[in-house]
């Protein structure tokens, strides 16, 4: 029983994380992820660990996969275009992937281990519960659990100082004047010397009115 | 099951994100690649919990849910910013820094 | 209620050694109310207030960390050790963060990001460094880990306003990301082999072996370990895992780039020491040859990818790729000595390059191009300033007797020499002398030639743009844009005196620490002591 | 005073000269340098008169005196001192040196009065007898060492002493350069004796050359040999004599002192002090003997053939220093040293008369021009048959006593050296024939138009100087003789040294006549004193009849001259076209010239020039620095172009370095 | 008065100037420079001859973890390197003084700085103390040549002139600390850098092969010899003139010095071993140098490789592993030091009245004008080819004596160089003062005041030198013989091992 349920669910796993990579669309993408989630999920439970399970489904598959589809939603989920560079990406990568997927089978099966072909310790009452996990954050693992506080707060920050709108702009329109790195010709900057993107400022003509007319943008804004 | 089958199929998930990181030129989608590789590993520490009878696995992905959650709200952050200073959302584009 | 109640009720909570977390909890609660106080309406509040409630922090666990020094302890369950290591690497953290804040007093990152944000994940970084170095578990590892980086990808592309910012953001971000998953599956598979997630428990099953011929050879166990070392090494900037280093920093806010190249630097290389030179010591006639090799295509990839930059950011990014091939060498030896060295390079690697980050903000300041080497023609003649800490600053980094660069090499290659690694010595002088080509450019840039003819006004202090920070925003219609625009120091500023004071105060360290090292050995010598290496 | 005293005096006073005219050059007018640098060289000779008187005082043991100063370079085993060798061999050189300089100095107040480089002149000219007094009195190697070279200093600085003439200065760098080969043959040569002997001293090491050398010691002969090579480049021997008849670009006073008096004669005084060596090597003083026996050969015949006035007579000194080293080298040590004095007599009167001879002729040096002055400079005239008599060894001259001799101890020492006496003949016929030639060519037959000029009262005047050289216009700016004239007949300075000269050259022979006394032998006995080859003297009835032989043979000498030049004119002509390819040969010189040039001078400019192009440029900047710099750039070039900027590159470095990085713990599990 | 006064009033008397008003600052740090040479005067006053020990010590501990002391002192092989040290920089700011410079005070620092280090370089008696001034040293000139330096290139050459000493220095710094490294694991001793305790502790043979090659890379690249010269022709002619004869004169000199002082007593195997690799690499300078200077077209150039080639011979005595040799090399060293910085000064002086130029062919035919120029050129172009009588062949001789003793061929081969030195050095006088007027030449003035206050003291240590080479002999005496006698001992021991082999039966 477990063994059918196991192939099932790591079957599913897998088709699902090869979705996300394959799938043309990121809205489809992060559907499949959380086809995946929810197989790894079962996964999980095979495994006994009903908590992590839980946690998995409800916060990941459930809150986080929401997140996604909010953003995809709001930059648009268009096709992606096809690459212009990365094309021997597409082949090796892939190709690289199964060279250490290779691998790492090699190590994980190789190893002297005895417990990695048995079916795991005999179960302990409790292993895996809410109860057990909760109490080990509080004892034990105390610190990371603070710690783990901390690092949410600080994606948090992150996400307010990154996402934050700013106040009176057009949605749609937003376009910030950036501080140019205005740099004179010829000094050097890579991108000059590799003579495929130009910077900004190569041609001193071009970027004199550019220059001028950044603070006149500015005032008749009216921010 | 023995645990060595869960193992192998952490590691090829891990590896499916990696392959989909190098594949896609797509943000979103790298992100997403990334959780895949996080799970990969969630998948393992579960599995040796597992097999060790050790609950700190299973603590061990917890954190790392968390970190991943973390991680992508802050990428996403990135993404949504990237997009109001209307570039382009792909990180073949994003290379004026190179050399 | 009273079930949950009763159930917290026999939980007994592990003892908390408060002195011993103190350094610690001082950063956590200043980041803290740094936050809070930075959502306060007056922009002088934000704009001062902030960074000096910043600075009171830091000098506080700074003060808390020197009070700590000589009573090392494992608090929390086992969790952190507070030890002479952790310590010394605590107050390289520390004093980076400061400078950092020094330089970013008027600088456009905090404002656009806004200043509480800014300074609070500056400390969050900071502490998630000290969680790092500190670290005997796993668990605690990679939450160090992540809470020292998830900051700075942030703080990258907190001048979200330039398109390099951002770019490095989520160049840093993705790639970081794909470190720390590797990093987390090779955790894993170290935790799969060993059983355990303290590193007490790690070192015992790897010199007990709890299977039939022990872990030592054990290809789960190794894979692990390589996974974990590629994690490491990413953050060390170590090839062939740098490529992001030199992208990130170019394009992230200097006071950022100044912060992460010596405290990320020297987090890296705390838990590389901690993990390899103690948890993972049996294993090392395994990984020492590996991570010599790669130190040794560290030292020359790093050295010869600056030859040819112009922007000094990007140079220092190589150069700071080289040196953690330096500093690499001395985790490889695995001895006392080499503990020492490495310790001892970080500190000295902090004074150097925070002189030379300082002085490319000031130079910033000055001139729209003040990154680039053609920014600094005729800085001699300008501002000797800052030119002489830059100028002591590379000469440091070149490793010029009469600086801490010197004393820093001389102990490194000494823990070389000493752990029978003399081939990594030649390795890195050929480093050195390579390095020579492009710190002599700096150099020449500054004194040997004259100022460009096209000189741009500088960023200055940037006026505030709506939408760029909260105060812009608050107060609605604040002074006029353009009105700031025309001031002359506003768009023509000078560096600025405490940039200046930075560059000065860092420079001079390195040649006071240069000619007068041993307080410097001696902090060096109680982290290696720590460590209880031979 | 103690003799040695005299003899550091003998040393001062030069110096002394030199410092003084030289730093007071801008206070000098006229002729006070002059005369301030010819009062210190006869002061030198005051004192080397004093040495002498003082020594004669001394019983014949006690002769050998050293004293010294300080220490030079005394150290690890090495004992160079500041110190000098007053005995009768230096005591006689010394007088010899600062007599006949003396004579010079009077003679040069007057020959360079209208030159601008007067006061250099003389400071140059007491540097120069400084030196030379330096190398006879010098009582170690080093310090011998040290006299050699300044004389070869010496003799650049006043070889090129016109320095705007570019063959003035190559004239002097060739000088120079040959003696500094002489030098470190000297030096190598000094090396092979101390190996041995420990000592740099003169006396210490000819004690010790008998026990620590056995006869014919290879490094002894390897160190004499090498004393051989300086001695041969100072006194201008086959095959390093070819810095001498270009040295003729030295001012005529110049070419006295070098070739007649002093510098020439110290390799002959060389193998006279060192003869307790040579008498242990004797294959290297066999060696000595043979280079001596081909130079005064060879140079006799290029003597003949050449046109240039003072070459002729520059040659005729190569040839007659030709019999000195075959002297000094077989044991004739009385004998040599005797031809070395009556030399300088008649050398250097010879010299003066010539440089008389060429101011008449406004610069002109060429033969083929001079012709009949024999009415219009009857002093000038006198002197030079004198000194040709001389020279030819025509009874009852000075060189007729001294030179033969030589050529009688040679015949008596026996052992196959009579070869070489027959040859000193041969050269002794050619010797009048060459210097009769001169006689003949320039005061003979039709007064040339200079002549005709002088004989009415005046005095011609080139129109323009040109080298007589190359032909360039003279830079007229640092001066020459010039127009203004000095010839012996007007000048009373220039007179006086000529006629004491003159007198000297006639009389100076009575020194030594055999059977009748022997003063000069007797007087350097002491110095002989431990010398089996020096008691070997022939009897006074070979002596004799080697003499009258000698006699014959130079009147034999001046027939023939006389049969060509003055009874059948063209006789020389016919004889040109006759043999023509050995007047060629001859009066190429040998093509000594051109072999060197060929065997060195060319091999090392390529060799220069191959090196600063080639390895310099090519090897050293190209190879190595631009080698390494092109490796590191190309390097540099790739971690660069790697470095794309595109994330998914970066990321797929870092994969592959996980890849690899687990691959290499797999493999070593 | 301790040593520690002689090596740092340098730095502080251009700290001084530095502070002072550029119309004085100069002045002062001339003055200055005066006043260390009248200290490095009582020093050599106060020494004692005669003996081989350290004398005027000063030993404090400087960084214990590594044993490094900072231990200064005086010897027989130092003590008149200090006092041409102070007497050649003397001169240098004489010149440099009289003459206006841009950005005054930042030169006059340079140089302060470049003669502390110096001084401490020949003063340190600590391994690492000398590796650290050896490197330190090399820095001032980098400023000194990149702002102040002639010609367009002059940073592209000054850069290559850095990172070509440094990286022997580099390779040095491994060879230093592997040297108190292995020998305290060796022997089983606490470690220490302290010269005369390493000397003590004599490593494996093997290790002393390695480190040997690594001290000799740094110094023959400072020296420089061929074919380790690649920046010598750029670096020279891009120097300033005071800096270039400080250069050529003194900074060549603490590479030789550091043979003398570390290599042969610390590597004594190692130096016996390589004894005929080293005296290749010099006779090969020698030779080439001397064809290099024999045709190159640049006077100052001439004068460059003219030091290639005195180094080449001081190298051979050196390493004639005989004392006559290394006293030789040592008197060499005061004498090229003494002969070489007046030669750029007059070449400076030279390309002056033509223009600028000092391409030879640019020069000439200017000594009739300038008698007193021409006068003291002579001297000094006497004393460069070594004649006889000067103090430079006394030099020459006993290291050609030393050399003999050890391997004749080798004597005989580079006695081509003494006379190559003459052609060249000669090519130089003649081809500047005389011949024809150079195309080149404006001025035919003679030389001027402010060159001949300079000029004019060096000449008279040159010609006192020459009356009385014994002072630069009698003092270092037994300090060489010390310095040499573990080398020789390695040499003649294979020789004793087989005498004892065959006096047993």
């Amino acid at each position: 029983m477990s063994a059918v349920l196991f192939f099932i669910a790591s079957i599913g796993a897998l088709a699902g994380a090869i979705g996300v990579v394959m799938v043309r669309n990121p809205f489809y993408s992060v559907l499949s992820l959380v086809g995946h989630l929810i197989c790894l999920a079962a996964l999980f439970l095979l495994l006994r660990a009903e908590f992590a399970a839980a946690a998995q489904v409800v916060v990941y598959a459930g809150a986080v996969m929401v997140l996604y589809v909010f953003v995809v939603a709001y930059i648009g989920g268009q096709d992606e275009p096809l690459s212009q560079v990365g094309g021997a990406l597409k082949v090796v990568g892939p190709l690289f992937a199964l060279a250490l997927a290779v691998e790492l089978c090699i190590a994980l099966l190789g190893t002297g281990l005895k417990g990695i072909s048995g079916k795991g310790a005999p179960y302990v009452l409790g292993f895996g519960t809410p109860k057990e996990i909760g109490r080990l954050f509080l004892t034990s693992y105390l610190f990371p659990f603070e710690v783990a506080s901390l690092l949410l707060l600080v994606a948090a920050i992150g996400a307010v100082v990154l996402a934050r709108r700013r106040r009176g702009l057009p949605e749609d329109e937003e376009d910030e004047p950036q501080a140019p790195i205005i740099r004179p010709q010829y000094t050097g900057t890579m991108a000059e010397a590799a003579g495929v993107r130009p910077g900004f400022g190569t041609d001193p003509a071009a970027s004199e009115p550019q220059r001028a007319a950044t603070p006149a943008t500015t005032s008749e804004g009216g921010w | 099951m023995p645990i060595g089958w869960y193992l192998v199929v952490s590691a090829l998930i891990f590896c499916i994100g990696a392959a989909g990181v190098l594949t896609r030129p797509n943000p979103l989608v790298i992100l997403l690649c990334l959780e895949l590789m996080l799970n990969a590993a969630n998948l393992a520490l579960v599995a040796f919990s597992r097999m060790w009878g050790n609950q700190a696995g299973q603590i061990f992905a917890l954190v790392v849910m968390v970190v991943a959650a973390c991680e992508v709200t802050v990428g996403l952050g990135l993404i949504v910013a990237i997009y109001r200073r209307h570039l382009a959302i792909n990180v073949d584009e994003l290379n004026e820094l190179r050399g | 209620m009273t079930p949950l109640l009763a159930a917290v009720g026999h939980i007994k909570a592990p003892h908390i050694d408060w002195a011993s977390f103190s350094p610690l909890l001082a950063l956590s609660v200043g980041a803290l109310v740094v936050l809070m106080v930075g959502l306060l309406r007056p922009a002088v509040i934000r704009a001062a207030v902030v960074p000096a409630l910043s600075v009171v922090t830091l000098g506080t666990s700074l003060g808390l960390q020197i009070w700590r020094f000589s009573h090392p302890a494992s608090i929390i369950s086992g969790a952190l050790r507070i030890d002479g290591l952790a310590l010394t690497l605590d107050m390289i953290f520390t004093v980076a963060a400061l400078a950092s804040v020094v330089i970013s007093l008027r600088d456009a990152a905090p404002e656009s990001a806004g200043h509480g944000e800014y300074h609070s994940l500056l400390l969050f970084s900071v502490l998630g460094m000290a969680v790092l170095v500190s670290a005997q578990d796993l668990i605690t590892l990679f939450l160090g880990f992540e809470l020292l980086s998830i900051p700075l990808y942030v703080m990258c592309a907190s001048e979200w306003r330039r398109e390099g910012s951002l770019e490095s953001g989520l160049k840093y971000l993705v790639i970081g990301s794909v470190g720390s998953a590797t990093l987390v599956y090779g955790l894993a598979l170290v935790y799969g082999a060993t059983g355990s997630t303290g590193f007490a428990g790690i070192t015992h099953a790897l010199s007990t072996g709890k299977i039939a011929g022990g872990l030592i050879g054990d290809p789960m166990m190794l894979t692990g370990l390589a996974l974990v070392l590629v994690g490491f090494a990413f953050k060390a900037s170590v090839a062939p895992f740098h490529q992001w280093t030199p992208d990130v920093y170019e394009g992230a806010p200097t006071p950022v780039t100044a912060f992460m190249a010596t405290a990320t630097k020297a987090a890296a290389f705390g838990i590389l020491l901690r993990f390899f030179d103690v948890a993972v010591f049996d294993l090392r006639d395994t990984w020492a040859p590996a991570l010599a090799t790669v130190a040794a295509i560290t030292i020359v990839v790093g050295n010869v990818g600056a030859l040819g930059q112009s922007s000094l950011k990007r140079l220092l990014g190589y150069s700071s790729v080289a040196q953690a091939g330096y500093m690499l060498s001395g985790v490889v030896v695995a001895t006392r000595l080499g503990v020492n060295a490495t310790v001892l390079y970080l500190g000295v690697y902090l004074f150097m390059n925070v002189a030379a980050f300082a002085v490319i903000a000031g130079a910033q300041r000055e001139r729209a191009d003040g990154d680039d080497l053609a920014g600094l023609a005729g800085l001699g003649g300008r501002r000797p300033w800052l030119a002489w800490p830059m100028t002591i600053a590379m000469l440091a980094l070149t490793g010029i007797p009469g600086t801490v660069g010197f004393i820093g090499k001389f102990q490194l290659i000494h823990a070389l020499v000493d752990g029978n690694y003399t081939w990594l010595g030649i390795v890195l002088v050929i480093g050195s002398m390579i390095s020579l080509g492009y710190y002599l450019r700096v150099i020449a840039a500054m004194w040997m030639s004259p100022e460009s003819a096209a000189s741009i006004p500088g960023r200055g202090r940037l006026a505030p743009i709506a939408g760029g920070s909260p105060e812009a925003d608050a107060t609605g219609v604040s002074e006029p844009p353009a009105a700031a625009a025309a001031s002359p120091d506003a768009t023509r500023s000078g560096p600025g005196i405490e940039i200046t004071l930075v560059a000065v105060v860092f420079g001079a360290a390195s040649v006071f620490f240069g000619i007068f090292p041993s307080p410097l050995f001696n902090l060096a010598a109680h982290a290696g002591r720590a460590l209880g290496l031979h | 005073m103690s003799t040695t005293t005299f003899g550091w005096l003998i040393l001062l006073f030069p110096l002394l000269g030199c410092v003084v005219v030289a730093l007071g050059f801008r206070v000098e007018r006229g002729i006070s340098a002059g005369v301030i640098g010819s009062a210190a060289i006869a002061l030198s000779f005051a004192a080397s008169v004093g040495a002498l008187i003082s020594i004669l005082g001394r019983a014949d043991s006690s002769r050998e005196l050293t004293s010294s100063l300080w220490n030079y370079a005394s150290t690890v085993g090495v004992d160079a001192k500041l110190s000098i060798l007053v005995d009768p061999l230096s005591i006689f050189m010394a007088l010899i040196v600062s007599g006949v300089s003396t004579l010079i100095h009077i003679y040069s107040i007057a020959y360079m009065k209208s030159d601008r480089g007067y006061v250099r002149f003389f400071s140059y000219l007491n540097f120069f007898v400084f030196s030379m007094l330096l190398l006879v009195m010098a009582g170690n190697f080093l310090l011998l060492i040290v006299g050699w070279a300044f004389v070869g200093a010496a003799s650049y600085l006043l070889i090129s002493f016109w320095y705007r003439r570019t063959t003035a200065t190559r004239a002097g760098l060739k000088a120079f350069v040959i003696n500094v080969v002489g030098d470190v043959g000297l030096v190598l040569g000094t090396f092979f004796i101390f190996r041995h002997t420990g000592t740099l001293d003169f006396l210490k090491t000819f004690h010790a050359v008998p026990h620590v050398f056995g006869h014919n010691a290879t490094d002894l002969v390897a160190g004499c040999l090498l004393l051989l090579v300086g001695a041969a480049a100072k006194s201008a021997q086959v095959p390093l004599h070819t810095w001498l008849p270009d040295a003729m670009e030295g001012p005529t006073p110049v070419s006295a002192l070098i070739h007649a008096a002093t510098m020439v004669t110290a390799g002959v005084y060389l193998i006279a002090r060192m003869h307790p060596l040579f008498e242990v090597a004797t294959t290297a003083a066999d060696v000595g003997a043979i280079m001596g026996c081909a130079t005064l050969l060879i140079a006799a015949t290029i003597a003949i053939v050449q046109t240039d006035l003072k070459r002729v007579i520059a040659y005729s000194t190569m040839s007659q220093i030709g019999y000195m080293v075959m002297g000094v080298s077989v044991g004739a040590y009385s004998a040599g040293l005797f031809h070395l004095m009556t030399h300088a007599f008649f050398k250097a009167l010879l010299f003066m008369a010539a440089g008389s001879l060429i101011s008449a002729m406004g610069g002109e040096q060429s033969l083929d021009r001079m012709r009949g002055f024999r009415r219009a400079m009857p002093f000038t005239f006198i002197c030079f048959v004198v000194g040709g008599l001389a020279l030819s060894g025509l009874p009852p001259f000075s060189g007729w006593l001294s030179k033969d001799d030589i050529i009688a101890y040679l015949d008596h020492r026996g052992g196959g050296f009579e070869i070489l006496g027959i040859l000193g003949y041969v050269g002794a016929l050619m010797t009048g024939i060459y210097t009769f030639r001169m006689i003949f060519r320039a005061f003979f037959g039709e007064p040339c138009e200079e002549a005709r000029d002088l004989a009415q009262g005046h005095l011609y005047h080139p129109e323009s100087g040109f080298n007589p050289g190359t032909g360039e216009l003279e830079d007229a700016d640092v001066g020459f003789p010039g127009p203004e004239h000095h010839i012996a007949e007007r000048d009373l300075a220039m007179k006086v040294p000529m006629a004491v000269l003159g007198v000297l050259a006639v009389v100076g022979g009575v020194l030594q006549i055999p059977g009748v006394d022997a003063g000069i032998n007797r007087f350097l006995e002491p110095s002989f004193a431990g010398s089996r080859l020096a008691q070997l003297d022939p009897s006074t009835s070979s002596a004799w009849i080697g003499l009258i032989i000698g006699g014959l043979i130079g009147l034999a000498g001046i027939g023939i001259a006389y049969r060509i030049w003055i009874v059948a004119p063209g006789t020389s002509a016919r004889l040109q076209t006759r043999f023509g390819a050995l007047q060629t040969f001859f009066y190429n010189k040998w093509y000594f010239d051109e072999l060197i040039d060929f065997a060195v001078v060319r091999p090392s400019q390529w060799l220069g020039g191959f090196t600063e192009s080639v390895l310099e440029r090519g090897v050293i900047a190209g190879g190595v620095t631009g080698g390494t710099l092109g490796v590191v750039r190309a390097f540099s070039a790739t971690v660069r172009r790697l470095q794309t900027g595109f994330l998914r590159y970066y990321a797929a470095a870092m994969l592959i370095g996980v890849f690899g990085m687990a691959l290499y713990f797999l493999i070593s599990a | 008065m301790s040593l520690s006064v002689l090596i740092w009033l340098p730095l502080v008397i251009a700290l001084i100037g530095a502070v002072l008003p550029p119309r004085i600052g100069p002045r002062a740090v001339f003055v200055g420079s005066l006043i260390t040479l009248g200290v490095a005067i009582s020093f050599v006053a106060r020494f004692t001859s005669g003996q081989a020990g350290l004398q005027f010590v000063t030993d404090k501990v400087w960084i214990s973890a590594l044993g490094i002391h900072y231990k200064l002192g005086l010897d027989g092989l130092n003590v008149a390197l200090v006092l041409l040290t102070t007497v050649i920089f003397s001169a240098a700011l004489l010149w440099a003084s009289l003459r206006e410079w841009d950005r005054s005070r930042n030169f006059f620092f340079q140089f302060g700085l470049a003669q502390s280090a110096v001084l401490g370089a020949f003063c340190s008696q600590d391994l690492a103390l000398f590796v650290a001034f050896f490197d330190l040293m090399l820095i001032p000139f980098y400023f000194l040549s990149g702002m102040w330096g002639t010609g367009p290139d002059r940073v592209r050459a000054t850069t290559k002139l850095v990172v070509y000493t440094l990286i022997g220095s580099f390779l040095m710094l491994v060879a230093a600390i592997a040297t108190g490294a292995l020998a305290s694991s060796e022997h089983h001793t606490p470690i220490t850098f302290v010269i005369s305790s390493l000397r003590g502790l004599p490593l494996s043979h093997t290790s002393q092969d390695w480190i040997f090659l690594c001290f000799a890379a740094a110094f023959v690249v400072k020296m420089p010899l061929v074919p380790f010269h690649g920046w010598l022709p750029d670096g020279y002619k891009a120097m300033p003139i005071p800096a270039v004869a400080v250069f050529s004169a003194i900074l060549s000199k603490v590479a030789a010095y550091g043979f003398l002082r570390i290599v042969l007593p610390v590597f004594p195997y190692a130096s016996a071993h390589f004894q005929t690799l080293m005296l290749v690499i010099a006779l090969l300078s020698v030779l080439w140098a001397t064809l290099v200077a024999m045709t190159t077209p640049d006077a100052r150039l001439v004068v460059a490789y003219s030091s290639v080639a005195q180094l080449g011979f001081i190298t051979l005595g050196i390493f004639s592993l005989q004392p006559q040799g290394a006293q030789g090399a040592l008197l060499q060293m005061l004498n090229h030091a003494l002969v070489t910085a007046p030669l750029f000064f007059i070449v400076a002086a030279l390309a002056r009245r033509s223009g600028g130029s000092e391409k030879l062919i640019d020069m000439g035919g200017v000594a009739f004008r300038a008698p007193v120029l021409a006068s003291l050129f002579l001297i000094v172009t006497l004393a460069t080819l070594a004649i006889p009588g000067s103090a430079n062949f006394a030099g020459e001789f006993l290291i050609l004596l030393g050399l003999f003793k050890a391997k004749l061929a080798m004597a005989v081969i580079a006695s081509v160089g003494v006379v190559g030195a003459a052609v060249y050095a000669l090519r130089l006088f003649i081809g500047a003062l005389h011949n024809r007027v150079g195309p080149g030449v404006r001025t035919a003035d003679d030389i001027s005041l402010r060159d001949t206050v300079v000029l004019v003291p060096v000449l008279l240590v040159i010609l006192v030198l020459a009356f009385y080479p014994q002072f630069g002999l009698s003092r270092s005496e037994k300090s060489v013989q010390s310095a040499i006698a573990p080398a020789r001992a390695q040499q003649t021991q294979p020789a004793t091992a087989t005498a004892q082999v065959a006096a047993t039966p």
